[in-house]
């Protein structure tokens, strides 16, 4: 490991991570949009990447999920290269996402939807994980076979996140899960992302709402303007007066 | 204070307004003219009935064709007419084969089958050979830039089928079990035209379960709707669109196969016109909807078919039926103006 | 503060546009009555009355989704609202088109930054004065000499813009697209500016920056409105910024203004804080 | 040294002659091969039919020589790149080596017209049938040799012997061209010195390649201090030479029909009305980035405007002065621009296409129609069309006609630069980047469209006024859809918004065609092909305009996963240098 | 500024090039050539070519000792109507192959310079401009279709260079308000055969409706009208309706309803092979059209026609110039000349002799016309030419005999009708 740019202090973790970024560079254009970022989540870990607007959150996923090829560094799952990988190869090793802006497929029904997160486990029974998500969120179970495109915010969150699950991933990306929503539907979507992660399944939470993304998050970083500037546990963080300052809202 | 600009009903509102109140006077009068005339019986319009009908299936068949392809790409695939004409050429030359062997007319089932398998597997490598060269390293470019490939490949297609095979419109073998009438209710009707229909809206109906009901399917209707989220969902969008280009070019194929049915002579440059005119039904419809591609075939096929005589004879207009293609692109110019997004399409 | 930023801002104060609006009317510049826009069955904004008084800056906060650029799109005609007025000077715009309504003075800014990305930065900043430029095409075909004088002038004001906003003479001629980030936003301010605004909107203008480039933005947005006399429409997600520099602050939550007012008040209401700031945050 | 890097270069290697070999047997099923034998390249030796093929062989080996983007640092060994190239290049032959085998054995020629025995013949390089087969396998050993070997060669060596090779085959495809030239200088000797039979001779061809070589040589070697020597001249001197340049430029083209005759003068008048053409619609799609596909309209209707107003045989029998009628012409161009533009202009960039296609087949079919025969005549058109009256000139003959077209060319490029570099080219610019943006800085969008269709308007009435005037006459036959693609294309080949451009393109598009009839055949074919070709390969065109050529490449390192989702990862470790 | 400065330059300079052109363009080029003015110029220079020349309007072609006689051809020879044009140039060639056997005219040998007239008024100017632009080319075959012949004729009329066209029909070539002077042709006027169909329907066929389709073409627009109104003149007939469809087309259905409903008892459609094909098909399955009559042109006179028609065709009457030329020198001579020239077993369309008489009038104007100089030059006065070619009277070619009158009209229309059974053309009229 040849790390270029001086690293920000880390914990100290186990060898052999889930999910490891290695100083990866990305740009849109010639716009650089990731400056050496380098992360690493540990299985059964939820992970938050917070920083403002434009910071290189969402990028972060999308080069981890493969939209996005890294034009320099490594992403490795479980050891693994995966930048070069076409993003559909991803998904079968086990990273599934749940986009921000919620992207769900508006003119397929609620169950449909569901059947497409699992596309890539061709030919296995899904019913299993079918009832799983509709035991998680009881709203989609009701709307079944409602067209997604007319359903509300939240619940087409929570469409999103369990069409995720549908592919039984071993890492979740959630990007922004409670933009748009009510407070009362945050705290929703969060208590379930404990739930999930509560389950086994391993989370990389990117949140502008910084405070619930720490709260329900082990560790966090810290982004800004395409580089990670802090990390550390999520209740360091949370204490942290920079980041208190800069994210929380508090002046 | 509240003023209102004077600039609000621009000179392009104007003769966009100049333009409707036109056309619906036009095809009022004109109609009324010549209805009231009373050249053509019930049996006439009945007659252009159903050759409408029959045209517009397989306006519709090829349509189905830039629907998908817009459907997951966004683009007009200008060269879709070339696919279809590609299939239909190629069987030719197997259907004379069979025809010289008497197969054709000894066993017409099979050697039907093999026509229209030539056909469709001719349109579908065409159209797969089609997006791998010249769509698919331009899907990030500006969008002028796959749409001026989409016309090169059009003319590249059509002159080196032109070049491949000669340039003189050759004719099918006669097909002899489908040649007189059917009865049907009392009315005879070309038995081409009853298969040409009822094949048409078979295959249009196996599409349309093909794309509700299959994981394929819903792998299209998943890169249609968000590419980068299909492929988070594990699809692989690159041989989606593949597929789909080669679905469009096995519909093209097939279509190709029953316009010999209708017309029995194929040449290099049979497909511009159906390819433009069935365009225009995709777009009718509603472009990126199987079943408003499938409508809009049908009521293009009408509208040609009766249109020109009902608008314009009781007009006094000479040779009406020389208009036919004005009345289709007239048509689809108004509906790209005051309906972009077709009659059953939805408002992006 | 970034010597261009000072310098620049001298400069400009020479200009006509500060000089024309020095009387202090506290009048509203912008009226908005009522506006609700809907997407099918979606309702982006309901029935939202906003006022931006004269020469004051005034910041639209809410979550993300909330509805505030699809307000910003119909201040400036990119959208049609479904219902409801919008004022600017008195005069009714809507149904006017995005250009008319540059005309009258509205500029903007975007917040995922649109420049015209292949044309120079110079260029952008031109075209940007387009609708305070009055030779024709015809004018242009016979190259009178006031095509020739308009044109100068034009380059000239558009360097004192790039001057104003702290863009380095060496970026003049380099596509847009190949300025760096923080660059880009002020290049787009530049071309807003070009048009001679009473009004500018400014969509998430420090997105993207850091602590140090968002606070001489925010010192540059207070500036601009001292040194011209302009107005600003503020969305904004740095409460450090919105807090910093507003006379007054609007919350939109689900297309609804749920709160009005002082800074103070709005960083104590507690609907906002639930909404918005969220409620652990002072729990 | 790595071997799964050498392996995946031999496989792409044998790739490329597989290419080779479907790029040759396509050249020689749709015909040219055939088509195009009778042209000597160098007569006596080499044909173009010939040349065609082996071209398409000689192409793929010489790629494949190349290294690819993986390779690393430094060029592959010496031996490799030959070996690569023979591979290609021998699998390219014994392609065609099969395929004449193939064509043998079956009766190919029952569905491709085109491959008869004659085809063969030329591609067995004009050896009974197994010679031919076997002789292919030589040359495709040789080609392959040349290739490796003209990649080895050093680039200030490798340019001009390529410059050399290609100016053997222009000068020699130019030959009606400079024959007539010649003719017309009283030069017969020179001409029979180097052309005979429609090719170079033997020592023609060997003059003018070592006259290139030299240049060329002389240029890699000692340009570059020639070059800085101009770019130290001070300024005044150096403007001077512009303005001599400049001066002699003006005084070519004003003595150009009297040089090349009056037939020469013709095709250089179509390419004239081509380029006017050229300069309208490079306002509309250049500038605008409206794709206007039928064009055409505006062509036919200055043309048969102009009729029906100066023959005296139309309806209306006025029998105007072609300068009298040139201002309604032109008139009537700007109107039926504003109303044909003012309601398509809303349309987005493929469906505005599309519409225009239609209105521009909406025209022609009008025209022709037995509906408006009374106006246009119909199919037997409109006859007598005066030339223009001035002095005494007879502008029927095309030597005088150049004149007026080449003043309309001028003035026409004259405004669109005017424009280009105006507030309004600015405004079309940002319009085509982003019209949202566009009309949120104040640029009336509406206002804008309508200007650029108009004049675009403008300049394809006047090129159909002359068009209506060059013939005497005009029938709607030929006023179809493949005028609009032929602009389209000549466009597209020079270079979108770029005046240069046009102009080239419209002599390699419209100018070649008329010298080289072999090619009237495939002129379509090629047209499409050029689109294609340009789009994939070159956007921005021969000659780019700046702000173009940043457009276009706009998008090519924003790398996003559907576009890049199949075959192996490209990014390899950069730091294997493969050794000798 | 600058680049303002430049433009008024060119500006400048080009008027004063244009105005340059005024004087030397004026002087040489004010040709109008008008046919009755330059026809006395040769009568009495008696025989010194030098005088002849000089009075001739547009002088000699000079053929210095040894040289040969070139002659030119403009035809359609690439694109879809090659076949046309290939088979006019097959049947000129032929004709000047067979002079060269017997040593040529005066001595000289014919060689030919082949251009293309792409069947279009585009490509006719550019061959036409081509071929003047030679001052050897003495007279020019050509074109193959009218759209091209109408610039050609002009161009080369200008220029004083004969033109005979094997192909041309259309009646506005040889209309005397538009025939250019150099202007003859060998091939018939429509106006014959519109005529001659008009005629057959109805004194033969005895009809008196009739509905006439065109398909957009010069040459069926033309044929029609000149049918429709010899049909309403010479018979009294009715027109129920005249149509058209593009060439194009391949759906006749719609088009054949609305025909029916005028209730006609022949359809004259004088269109091409393929539609033409369709049109008889699709005519016999609609319903009212079971026993209409139905007649084509000779378009519609081609082997592919009975093949793509099949049983449809048989009962249709076609019109067309009688090709059966039964003399002996197109059987014995003409024939074996042309399949060995063009290397086939049957001729690929069908005026080749009509180009081999135009051939042969031309060289046998030149050799009437020509003189011989001092030095063994050959001059052939070109007004002398046209004359001489325009004299032609009671020529015996192979199309028939032949009588040139002062429009250019030489053919010798032998229209005939021939009805289709089993699957071949059967002449029925008119009955020798």
């Amino acid at each position: 490991m040849t790390a270029t740019e001086p690293r920000v202090e880390q914990p100290a973790a186990p060898q052999g991570h889930l999910l490891e970024l290695e100083n990866v560079n990305a740009y849109y254009g010639n716009i650089r949009a990731l400056r050496g970022v380098s992360l690493y989540v540990d299985k059964g870990e939820v992970v938050t990447l917070i920083g403002s607007n434009g910071a290189g959150k969402s990028t972060t996923l999308r080069t981890i999920s493969g939209v996005l090829k890294p034009r320099t560094g490594q992403v490795r799952l479980d050891g693994l290269r995966i930048d070069a990988l076409p993003a559909h190869e991803i998904v079968k090793l086990g990273v599934a996402q749940a986009p921000e802006g919620r992207r769900i497929f508006s003119r397929m029904s609620v169950y449909e939807n569901l059947l497409m997160g699992a596309f890539s486990r061709r030919g296995e029974k899904l019913d299993d994980d079918i009832a799983r998500v509709f035991d998680l969120f009881p709203r989609l179970l009701e709307r079944r076979t409602q067209q997604a495109g007319t359903m509300s915010g939240g619940e087409q969150q929570m469409l999103a996140m369990g069409r995720a699950l549908m592919a039984r991933p071993s890492i979740l990306l959630l990007d922004e899960p409670s933009m748009g929503l009510s407070p009362i539907l945050t705290e929703q979507i969060f208590d379930i992302i404990t739930e999930i992660n509560g389950q086994g399944t391993t989370v990389l939470l990117v949140e502008q709402n910084a405070l619930m993304a720490l709260n329900v998050a082990h560790r966090g970083y810290v982004l800004q303007t395409g580089k990670i500037i802090l990390t550390d546990t999520a209740a360091n963080l949370a204490a942290n007066e920079q980041v208190r300052q800069a994210y929380l809202g508090e002046i | 204070m509240r003023l209102r600009l004077p600039e609000r009903l621009s000179f392009v509102d104007l003769i966009l307004w100049g333009l409707r109140v036109a056309i619906v006077v036009f095809v009022l009068v004109g109609s009324y003219a010549t209805l009231s005339q009373g050249v053509l019986g019930f049996d006439g319009w009945r007659t252009l009935l159903i050759v409408g009908v029959a045209q517009g299936s397989i306006y519709a068949l090829i349509a189905l064709g830039y629907t998908l392809v817009y459907g997951v790409l966004f683009m007009i695939n200008f060269a879709h007419g070339e696919v279809f004409m590609a299939g239909v050429f190629t069987a030719f030359f197997a259907a004379t084969a069979l025809a010289d062997s008497g197969i054709l007319n000894g066993n017409p089932l099979f050697g039907l089958a093999i026509i229209f398998a030539v056909s469709m597997v001719t349109s579908m490598v065409v159209a797969v050979i089609l997006e791998r060269v010249a769509y698919r390293p331009l899907r990030r470019a500006p969008r002028l830039v796959p749409l001026i490939t989409a016309i090169g490949a059009s003319l590249f297609l059509q002159y080196t089928f032109r070049s491949l095979y000669g340039s003189g419109v050759r004719s099918y073998p006669t097909i002899e079990i489908l040649t007189g009438t059917f009865d049907i209710a009392g009315v005879p009707i070309q038995k081409t035209q009853v298969v040409v229909i009822v094949s048409a809206i078979l295959l249009m109906v196996g599409l349309y379960f093909f794309v509700q009901r299959t994981r394929t399917g819903r792998a299209m209707r998943a890169v249609s709707e968000d590419k980068d989220v299909a492929a988070m969902m594990g699809i692989n969008v690159d041989r989606v669109i593949s597929t789909t280009f080669a679905i469009g070019g096995l519909l093209a194929g097939a279509a190709g196969i029953l316009y010999v049915f209708l017309f029995n002579s194929v040449s290099f440059s049979m497909g511009f016109l159906p390819g433009i005119k069935a365009f225009t039904a995709a777009v009718l419809g509603g472009i990126g909807n199987i079943v408003g591609a499938m409508l809009g075939g049908l009521f293009l096929g009408v509208l040609e078919s009766i249109g020109p005589f009902l608008f314009l004879d009781g007009l006094g207009v000479p040779s009406t039926n020389q208009l036919r293609d004005v009345v289709a692109f007239t048509l689809l110019v108004l509906v790209l103006i005051f309906r972009p997004y077709g009659i059953l399409g939805r408002k992006e | 503060m970034p010597a261009g930023l000072t310098d620049g801002v001298e400069q400009a104060t020479m200009t006509d546009a500060a000089a024309d609006e020095v009387e202090p009317t506290r009048g509203a510049i912008m009226v908005v009555r009522s506006l609700t826009k809907r997407f099918g069955g979606l309702v982006a904004n309901r029935n939202v009355d906003f006022d931006i008084p004269q020469r004051s800056i005034v910041s639209l906060i809410g979550p993300n989704g909330a509805g505030k650029t699809t307000f910003f799109n119909q201040l400036t005609g990119m959208l049609q609202p479904t219902e409801g007025e919008i004022e600017f000077n008195g005069v009714s715009i809507v149904g006017l088109g995005p250009h008319q309504i540059v005309e009258l003075g509205v500029g903007r800014t975007f917040q995922n930054i649109r420049l015209f990305s292949d044309m120079t930065a110079m260029a952008n900043v031109m075209v940007g004065r387009h609708s305070r430029m009055k030779s024709q095409w015809y004018e242009a075909i016979l190259h009178l000499p006031r095509v020739r004088e308009e044109e100068e002038a034009t380059r000239q004001r558009a360097r004192e813009l790039l001057d104003l906003v702290g863009l380095a003479r060496r970026y003049e001629d380099e596509s847009a697209k190949n300025l760096p980030y923080g660059d880009q936003r002020r290049l787009e301010i530049a071309r807003a500016l070009a048009s001679d605004p009473k009004l500018l909107l400014l969509d998430e203008p420090t997105a993207g920056m850091n602590p140090g480039e968002t606070g001489r933005m925010t010192e540059f947005i207070g500036q601009l409105r001292r040194d011209l006399g302009i107005s600003i429409l503020l969305i904004e997600h740095d409460m450090k910024v919105v807090m910093g520099v507003s006379d007054r602050i609007t919350v939109l939550d689900y297309g609804e203004k749920i709160a009005e007012g002082l800074p103070e008040e709005i960083r104590t209401n507690p609907q906002v804080i639930e909404a918005y700031l969220g409620k652990q945050a002072h729990a | 040294m790595n071997d799964t890097m050498l392996g995946r270069f031999y496989r792409r290697a044998a790739g490329l002659g597989l290419l080779g070999t479907l790029g040759a047997v396509y050249v020689a099923l749709i015909g040219i091969v055939e088509r195009f034998e009778p042209r000597n390249i160098v007569t006596g030796y080499l044909t173009l039919g010939l040349l065609t093929a082996a071209l398409v062989v000689f192409v793929t080996a010489y790629r494949a020589t190349e290294p690819p983007h993986s390779w690393g640092i430094g060029p592959p060994p010496r031996q490799h790149v030959l070996g690569a190239g023979v591979l290609a290049a021998v699998i390219g032959a014994a392609g065609v080596a099969l395929f004449l085998v193939l064509n043998r054995a079956l009766p190919l020629d029952a569905v491709l017209v085109n491959a008869n025995d004659r085809m063969s013949e030329i591609l067995g390089l004009g050896l009974e049938f197994p010679a031919g087969a076997l002789a292919l396998l030589g040359a495709g050993l040789a080609f392959g040799v040349a290739a490796g070997g003209l990649r080895l060669l050093a680039p200030r060596f490798r340019g001009p012997l390529i410059a050399a090779v290609v100016a053997v085959m222009l000068v020699s495809l130019m030959e009606p061209f400079m024959r007539v030239v010649l003719l017309q200088l009283g030069q017969n000797a020179i001409s029979g010195f180097f052309y005979q039979s429609g090719g170079l001779t033997v020592p023609g061809a060997i003059i003018v390649a070592g006259a290139v070589l030299a240049i060329g040589l002389a240029n890699s070697l000692r340009g570059e201090a020639v070059r800085e020597r101009v770019a130290e001249m001070p300024a005044d001197q150096r403007r001077g030479i512009q303005i001599a340049l400049f001066v002699v430029g003006i005084v070519f083209l004003l003595v150009l029909p009297q040089l090349i005759g009056s037939f020469l003068s013709e095709v250089v008048g179509t390419v004239g009305l081509y380029i006017l053409m050229g300069l309208g619609l490079n306002i509309v799609v250049g500038y605008a980035g409206l794709l206007d596909l039928g064009y055409v309209a505006f062509f036919a209707i200055g043309a048969y405007a102009t009729a029906i107003l100066t023959s005296p045989v139309s309806v209306l029998g006025w029998g105007l002065s072609f300068w009298v009628a040139i201002p309604i012409v032109m008139l009537i161009a700007a109107l039926s621009g504003l109303i044909i533009g003012a309601p398509v202009l809303r349309l987005r960039g493929d469906y505005l296409a599309i519409v225009t296609l239609g209105i521009g087949e909406i025209v022609r079919i009008l025209l022709l129609s037995d509906a408006l025969r009374p106006w246009t005549g119909g199919a037997q058109g409109i006859l007598q069309v005066p030339p223009p009256e001035f002095a005494d000139i007879d502008f029927f003959q095309p030597q005088n006609l150049y004149y007026p077209i080449l003043a309309f060319v001028v003035l026409g490029a004259f405004v669109a630069i005017s424009l280009a570099n105006s507030r309004v080219g600015r405004a079309w610019n940002a319009m085509r980047e982003d019209e949202d943006v566009a009309a949120a800085t104040g640029i009336n969008i509406t206002n804008y469209k309508l200007l650029a269709f108009s004049l675009g308007a403008v300049f394809g009435c006047i090129a159909g006024a002359f068009l209506a005037v060059k013939l005497g006459s005009i029938f709607p036959h030929n006023l179809n859809l493949l005028v609009s693609i032929t602009v389209l294309s000549l466009i597209i080949l020079g270079g979108m918004g770029s005046i240069p451009g046009v102009i080239v393109g419209a002599f390699v598009l419209v100018g070649l065609p008329e010298l080289l009839r072999e090619f009237a055949e495939y002129r379509l074919l090629i047209y499409g092909a050029v689109l294609i070709v340009m789009m994939l390969w070159r956007p921005e065109g021969l000659i780019p305009s700046a702000q173009r050529k940043r457009e276009l490449r706009e998008h090519e390192d924003d790398e996003d996963q559907w576009a890049h989702q199949t075959g192996v990862p490209t990014a390899m470790p950069a730091v294997e240098r493969p050794g000798p | 500024m600058q680049k303002q400065l430049r433009w008024t330059a060119i500006f400048a300079v080009m008027l004063l090039a244009l105005a340059a052109c005024t004087n030397t363009g004026g002087t040489s080029q004010s040709a109008s050539g008008s046919a009755a003015a330059s026809t006395s110029a040769s009568a009495d220079t008696g025989d010194d070519p030098e005088a002849v020349c000089a009075a001739d309007e547009f002088g000699c072609v000079e053929v210095a000792d040894g040289d040969p006689i070139v002659l030119g051809t403009a035809l359609v020879i690439t694109t879809a109507d090659a076949d046309l044009g290939q088979d006019s140039q097959y049947g000129a060639h032929v004709a000047g192959d067979l002079r060269n056997e017997e040593g040529g005219v005066r001595g000289h040998m014919i060689e030919w310079d082949d251009q293309d007239d792409q069947c279009s008024a585009e490509g006719g100017t550019t061959a036409a401009r081509a071929l003047v632009a030679d001052p050897q080319i003495a007279a020019v075959i050509g074109t193959s279709c009218s759209g091209a012949g109408v610039p050609a004729a002009q161009i080369t009329s200008e220029a004083g260079v004969t033109m005979v066209s094997p192909s041309n029909t259309a009646p506005s070539l040889t209309d005397p308000a538009t025939h250019e002077p150099f202007y003859a042709r060998t091939a018939h006027n429509d106006k014959v055969q519109g005529a001659a169909m008009a005629q057959f329907a109805c004194e033969e066929l005895g009809v008196t409706r009739a509905a006439t389709v065109h398909d957009g073409s010069p040459y069926a627009e033309q044929l029609q009208q000149v049918f429709a109104d010899e049909f309403v003149a010479q018979c009294g007939g009715t027109i129920t309706g005249q149509e058209a469809v593009a060439p194009t087309d391949t759906d006749f259905r719609t088009l054949l309803t609305t025909i029916a409903a005028g209730d006609p008892e022949l359809i004259y459609y004088p269109i091409f092979t393929a539609g033409g094909a369709l049109m008889t098909q699709q005519a016999r399955e609609t319903a009212g059209l079971e026993d209409v009559e139905l007649a084509g042109a000779d378009g519609m006179q081609s082997q592919t026609f009975l093949t793509t028609a099949g049983a449809a065709g048989d009962g249709v009457y076609t019109s067309g110039p009688d090709l059966a030329f039964e003399n002996e020198l197109y059987q014995d001579v003409f024939l074996p000349a042309y399949y060995e020239l063009c290397g086939c077993d049957a001729t690929l369309s069908v005026f080749h002799a009509h180009a081999f008489d135009a051939a042969n009038i031309v060289l046998d104007a030149i050799d009437e016309v020509a003189l011989e100089g001092d030095d063994g030059t050959l001059y052939i006065p070109r007004t002398a030419l046209r004359d001489a070619v325009f004299a032609t009277s009671d020529y015996e070619g192979v199309t028939g005999t032949l009588t040139c009158d002062e429009n250019g009209d030489c053919a010798d229309p032998k229209i005939s009708v021939s009805l289709i059974g089993n699957g071949a053309y059967e002449r029925i009229w008119p009955e020798d």
